[in-house]
């Protein structure tokens, strides 16, 4: 049972990849799945007061369940156009 | 409704055919450009990043909305990713209505909401550096304390 | 500037290319086109008059007060003639300007301005019959007395 | 020296020509030379209340000069776009 999270742009580049498959644990929210990430790569903390979550796709809060198989997507601000 | 997040060249002929209608009478077509300034400093080349999928989601519901909010008839939209030079066409916007305000507003509209919450990010390259930008007009930077924004 | 009154089929593309500059991050391109209905009435065709010589003066005219008053880049406007079917482009304005939201309203104003001042007509032909319009926005109707216009 | 009357769209209709020559009067002005033309062709008349007009390609008001040479054109309501 996993969660495979997404980077891109600015937090790809300081991670050094773009996806990563962690452990789902009981009751996992985005927030908490966030947070062990930043366990283990603590360079993408500086990121966490802009970022927004994404859940297969749908933009969710911290607070949002992460169900087994979930992909979470952390999404620094946007700047398409 | 035309919607796609591609690496290919963007053209204004596809887009405009999958807009057309015998009762819209006005047909506004928007482009962002990549410019050779932002910010006083001068642009070599930009390298989009995006979610290709969730972009695309995201998009079609844009689309919708504008539909809905200023009675378009239809809607295309397409980003373009990866590297692009001075003068491509990154973002291409096409809408079609029964008469001309709607289409400039909700063409207006859509480029707006594009940026606050398509999941697409730019790099620029500068002589001397490079730097994935932060849109000022972004959800994130919007909902962030005002402290956290540089 | 790219200026016109044309019986040829109008493109975007060359329009695009006229306006297009390394420092415009925006492009607008507006298409006026033959819509199948007008007032409740179905619309077989259209046949465009115009005074070609004086509608390029005056296109040009609007087209420097608009790049003046918006800061645009470059300007391209360019009308047909003749009969249209549905479908087909009668109007085309292409805009390029630093930033977005000039390029809109740049090229609203401009479609604006050409519905005002550009001496150029439009018959409308019908299932059982046909008319010349008379523009609602033109200069003529908004000079009449009121009791002159319909 | 004559003056070029041009007339477009429902005039040149009402009328059954596009360009007429007329000769010049003393002292001409857009005006005049605009009644002179009526006298001719009454069918006309009817559009007046809303004719614009143009000298050379350039608007002009009915007490615009008519210069001998000059082109007048009779612009009815326009409706481009």
């Amino acid at each position: 049972m996993t969660v495979t999270i997404l980077l891109f742009a600015s937090l790809a580049e300081a991670a050094g990849f773009r996806r990563i498959e962690l452990p789902l644990e009981a009751d996992d929210t985005v927030g908490a799945v966030r947070d062990r990430l930043i366990g283990r790569y603590p360079a993408l903390a500086r990121f966490v007061p802009t970022l927004l979550y994404a859940v297969d796709e749908e933009y969710a809060r911290p607070d949002t369940a992460v169900a087994a198989g979930a992909t979470l997507a952390l999404i620094p601000p946007v700047s398409g156009g | 409704m035309l919607i796609r997040v591609t690496p290919d060249v963007l053209e204004p002929g596809p887009a405009i055919a999958a807009v057309e209608s015998p009762s819209a009478g006005a047909i506004d077509i928007f482009l962002g450009v990549v410019r050779d300034n932002n910010l006083g400093r001068r642009v070599q080349y930009l390298v989009y990043d995006a979610y290709p999928a969730m972009a695309e989601k995201v998009m079609s519901a844009i689309a919708g909305e504008a539909k809905e909010r200023f009675g378009l008839e239809a809607v295309a939209v397409l980003h373009r990713t990866g590297r692009l030079e001075i003068g491509e066409t990154s973002l291409l916007i096409a809408v079609s209505c029964g008469h001309r305000k709607a289409s400039f507003e909700g063409c207006h509209w859509l480029v707006d909401e594009i940026k606050k919450r398509v999941p697409v990010w730019k790099k620029e390259v500068w002589d001397d550096g490079e730097e994935w930008v932060e849109g000022p007009e972004s959800l994130g930077l919007q909902q962030a304390p005002a402290s956290m924004r540089s």
